[in-house]
């Protein structure tokens, strides 16, 4: 789950990370009562999850309050990448005197949080690594010790050769550390870590990614979740304990299991044809997770067939099928349905299908075949 | 022969009184392993299914039935709790099931396993089976055939569609491993080819990827320099978007390394015969055993 | 450092060990009305650093305020194994329905904090180790990973067979564990921890030991130290940044090094005197140490001869005779004085004791032969 | 021949610019140590006393010297973080003077040191010398002379006392090393014991323990089962009192298992000739040379 950069900033800031001034509003008047009491000049930030808010004019310097609500003004209800700003965060404008980056990722390879630093920030990391990868540096920090502080330092270093400087950057890491850990991070970032003229070391950024396993125990950091920044399909399948995509093709997919799930979506693809969406109803075969999961597809206007593909396992096929046939009964499908179910009481299945009418595939080849056909004899 | 599990392995099932462990439990008897042992702190001294005796702790039940492999299935905020007890108690091979476990609590028991010796498969991961031995964890055994070809799949059923193809083509499995999608788990594929490689009765080795992390690219250098058995690959997520989270599977793609592509190229380079469909596996198989 | 009860009670409640309620009283009116609010009947207890407060009579059941205002008025003032009691801490009685012993102590053996716990608590932890070893068990914590909750587990289902009483006696071990890591423990001890008629685990006892090498970066700590509890003397040490302990002999000692002071106080005895104190000036060489050291020692009716033993390393033997130079001149030393000092800059400290009309001797031996034929002269 | 140090050892000072560390650095200069760097964050670049250049950081004193000991005289509060910093650069010896180190500090710090195979001398200690050759701490090198016998402490002052003994009878030693008195230090006895029955230009040891713990307990059943060089030991503490700590040297007698006599009783049931007084080991050593 991504954070806005006002959450963000909550969390960096509870951890004394030192940052700007500032607060969020959803209205011009409320930038512009912000901007009043942090005084002077001020940033406009549009809060949307989405990069290259700048160059899309979601980032706006404002000279006075009257200034700043003119901003908001403009950049609420904005859409950048196709999403509809609903919030600006306003800051004070910091002096800038040099810029840094300062990320921690959660790492597959070493199975660590690594970090990664480098004395060229402000700009995007990736363009860094490929350009100039010599002014990136890299840390795993073992867990079992946490960041000790050599290690803060010494990366510290790499960014300030002035020691009251490196010093001061070795808090923030240390800091944004236990931000990191205490809150189930998968990304930690700030981007830019600056200096001001004074000498000062402040974050002007806030980049929190948390790990969706961690929200359960952690009700605090699950309200965080902006769902008015979400396709309202996906919410509405997490919402229904699905995972669902949504994607640009006319075929609706009902899969269980992620990996068959894209490889389904593969498959379609090779026969010819376009998935509309990834969706894994997961191992267990409650029958409501499959009307949800019709229900959500069924409103998406592109589709224009469904194929279910379910290998029963845990996730018994006659559960599947007594989700279908209920959600059949409460609303209708206008599309025509194409079912391949094999494994688990799959005798039992096919007999619930038959008594609706429909039949049922057992190979997944034929079936992805069919519906595909299908399509492209609708089109 | 096999790898990891056999007819002698000696099976404590942590969470056995829930509902998901009591399940699988029943399964697994049915199959034939030996399941010796459950936990349940607190319903110590009860038994399962009148032949389970039920312990409060890893520990007594290792102490009092000599188990040697454990499978978890209690819930996620007690997983890393139950994979520490098991290592704790000395259990050699530790299966977690459970979907959901924070990573943060992974990076501490991932070591922690390390320095005890012992290997953990998963966790988010449907377990593994030696066909006609034992099964351990949620692969259904009817879909499984013993045989000469070991699989290792990131997925779980994604790789009963696959041992399924195998099967019905008479094409048995030595011993089938789903090591989880998890950004971070215990076991990889290279500790996977490893093992086959040194499994004299596996002739083949079927391995099932997906698009993130770099996983798939590292076990296929692995493949180049050191396996010499011929190995069959898949990749799922080919039509995967950029950039977005594939459900639990943990398939997020990182900047240029992780995509189908480049997968599939870095097998290729490591001569892995490489599937485009599912089914493929069978000719491909057929082709090289 | 060793806590009073009270103080390790704040330490536990902090960390939601669950105590019964009350407070720590000065005066009889302050017990009696602690007990007042606490209601029913209560335990009034000495607050002193020794055990065997029960036997020596310092620990009371009042059924009213005004008996434990009553109990308090004996209990104050009381000397408990030399010490006077300063305050009395008041709680409820708790009606008991088992007692176990949970414990934490700095292990050197594995290096790692070890809890010990026994289901039989309420008495002395040596006497069940001595004649019931297998009422014990141990477990050492590898403070890389923390008590993990089935260590925690597993101890608590050797206190209790019962899982709901397990699980609560499981948490206060976490939690005991907490205290002891975040505050720099080398003890931390329940006895007893009781469960009540209802089946509730509370602890009613809270033995806490703080290594002393924390004080320095923990002041809210360092604050805890009672020195109206402690030796006169050992506290004018301390302040002084000597290790002295009092002894009852009537050889004062003055060295530096621990090991060295231990072999001096044995050579002291090998040759037939006795000690009177313990004390290293340790590794640095100011002067003043000395003149603080000599200050100490003479305030000491029973000396009857001082004994310096010095092995010039880091310490500079001339600072050590410029000190007794300087002490010798601020107040008059009314006992005869041996040193032997040997060892960095020796010719000059010799030099500036001459000046002072005093020899120096260079053999430990001969100068604790000397010290004690002085003393037995005297005698 | 020595014990961990020679005249090869490469220095690095850590706390090389502070109060202690510059006065000892120079007094190991004098000796004749290979004081190759010194750290102080925030003066790399500069030059200690004409001749040592400092660094930043450790693994930069690494990366440019060589250095593979380091000693380290930083103030208590960064003692530990100094530990990490050498163990983490490589440093395979390490040794740490500072006094009063939080003990809970050391619980993390000592398992991260085995980890990467280092051995850590301390805290709380004098160090170590092997005379004509190379000096690390603060032991004076002028009371020492090269020679044959292996010498190990528990105390600082107490050692010079011993050591002062053996010269003035011209009885040389191969290395000295305080191993420190508090209740966690990074080498034991044992450690010493079997490195000095190891070297061959040892031929008998003088172990100098204290009251306080169980190791001079363990170090006599070591003795027993593999030293078969003559050992002469020492207790300090015979009339302590029970129960009191005796300064920083962390002298605490636990409950039984800590008392002078138990020791000395352990000493003689191992063979090990005990010294009554420090000046007894002129002829308890030159009995068994």
């Amino acid at each position: 789950m991504n954070l806005h950069e006002y959450q963000g900033r909550a969390l960096f800031r509870a951890a004394g990370i030192p940052m700007p001034d500032g607060d969020v509003a959803s209205t011009p008047s409320e930038a512009e009562s912000i901007a009043r009491r942090v005084g002077g000049t001020v940033v406009v930030k549009a809060q949307v999850h989405a990069g290259g808010r700048g160059k899309a004019g979601g980032v706006k310097l404002a000279k006075s309050p009257a200034e700043a609500g003119a901003a908001a003004e403009k950049i609420l209800g904005m859409s950048i990448k196709g999403l509809i700003v609903q919030r600006v965060l306003v800051v004070p404008a910091a002096d800038i005197a040099s810029e840094a980056y300062v990320g921690l990722i959660m790492d597959r390879a070493t199975q660590r949080p690594v970090f990664m630093v480098s004395p060229a920030g402000g700009i995007d990391i990736e363009e860094v690594a490929a350009k100039t990868p010599e002014k990136i540096r890299r840390l795993a920090v073992d867990p079992r010790y946490g960041l000790l502080p050599h290690q803060a330092l010494g990366l510290a270093l790499f960014l300030y050769p002035d020691i009251a400087q490196a010093r001061a950057a070795a808090r923030i890491m240390e800091q944004l550390y236990q931000v990191f850990t205490a809150n189930g991070c998968s990304l930690a970032e700030i981007n830019p870590l600056v200096t001001t003229p004074e000498g000062r070391v402040v974050a002007l950024d806030a980049k929190v990614s948390i790990d969706d396993n961690e929200l359960d125990r952690r009700p605090d950091l699950a309200l965080l979740r902006d769902e008015t920044a979400e396709e309202p399909s996906e919410v509405q399948a997490r919402r229904a304990n699905l995972t669902f995509i949504k994607l640009e093709g006319n075929v609706g997919c009902v899969v269980n299991g992620a990996g068959l799930a894209m490889a389904t979506m593969d498959l379609v693809k090779y026969y010819g044809g376009e998935p509309a969406n990834f969706l894994d109803i997961g191992g267990s075969s409650n029958p409501d997770k499959v009307v949800n999961a019709l229900r959500i597809i069924t409103s998406d206007p592109n589709v224009k067939a469904i194929l279910f593909n379910i290998f029963g396992g845990i996730t018994r096929t006659d559960d599947v099928a007594n989700g279908l046939k209920t959600a059949l009964s409460q609303f209708p499908v206008k599309v025509p349905i194409v079912v391949r179910l094999t494994g688990t009481n799959e005798a039992e299945a096919v007999k619930i299908l038959r008594g609706i009418g429909m039949t049922a595939l057992s190979d997944m080849d034929e079936a992805v075949r069919q519906v595909v056909a299908v399509v492209k004899g609708a089109a | 022969m096999s790898i990891f599990i056999d007819k002698a392995s000696r099976l404590v099932v942590q969470g056995i009184t829930g509902r998901d462990g009591s399940f699988h439990t029943r399964q697994m008897l049915e199959y034939g392993t030996q399941v010796v042992a459950g936990v349940t702190p607190g319903k110590g001294g009860q038994t399962f299914e009148g032949r389970v005796p039920v312990f409060n702790t890893v520990a007594d039940a290792v102490a009092a039935t000599g188990a040697d492999v454990s499978v978890i299935y209690v819930p996620p905020a007690g997983a890393a709790g139950a994979i520490f007890e098991a290592a704790d108690a000395g259990i050699p091979l530790i299966v977690c099931i459970t979907e959901g476990v924070p990573v943060m609590d992974m990076t501490r028991v991932l070591p922690y396993v390390r320095e005890r010796g012992a290997r953990l498969i998963g966790p988010n991961c449907p377990g593994l089976i030696t066909p006609g031995e034992s099964k351990v964890g949620i692969i259904p055994g009817n879909i499984c055939l013993p045989g000469r070809v070991g699989l290792v799949s990131r997925s779980g059923t994604l790789t009963y569609e696959v041992v399924n193809h195998l099967t019905r083509h008479k094409i048995g499995q030595s011993t089938c491993v789903g090591i989880g999608g998890d950004p971070l788990n215990g076991t990889s594929f290279i500790d996977c080819l490893r093992a086959f490689q040194d499994d004299p009765d596996t002739d083949l080795i079927v391995m099932m990827g997906e698009i993130g992390g770099t996983d798939e690219q590292n076990a296929a250098a692995f493949v180049l320099e050191y396996v010499t058995k011929p190995v069959v690959g898949f990749i799922a997520g080919q039509t995967a978007p950029p950039g977005r989270r594939m459900g639990h599977a943990g398939a997020i793609i990182s900047g240029s390394s992780g995509t189908a592509a480049e997968k599939i190229a870095a097998f290729e380079a490591a001569k892995i015969a490489v599937m485009k469909r599912p089914v493929d596996v069978v000719e491909l198989v057929q082709q090289r055993m």
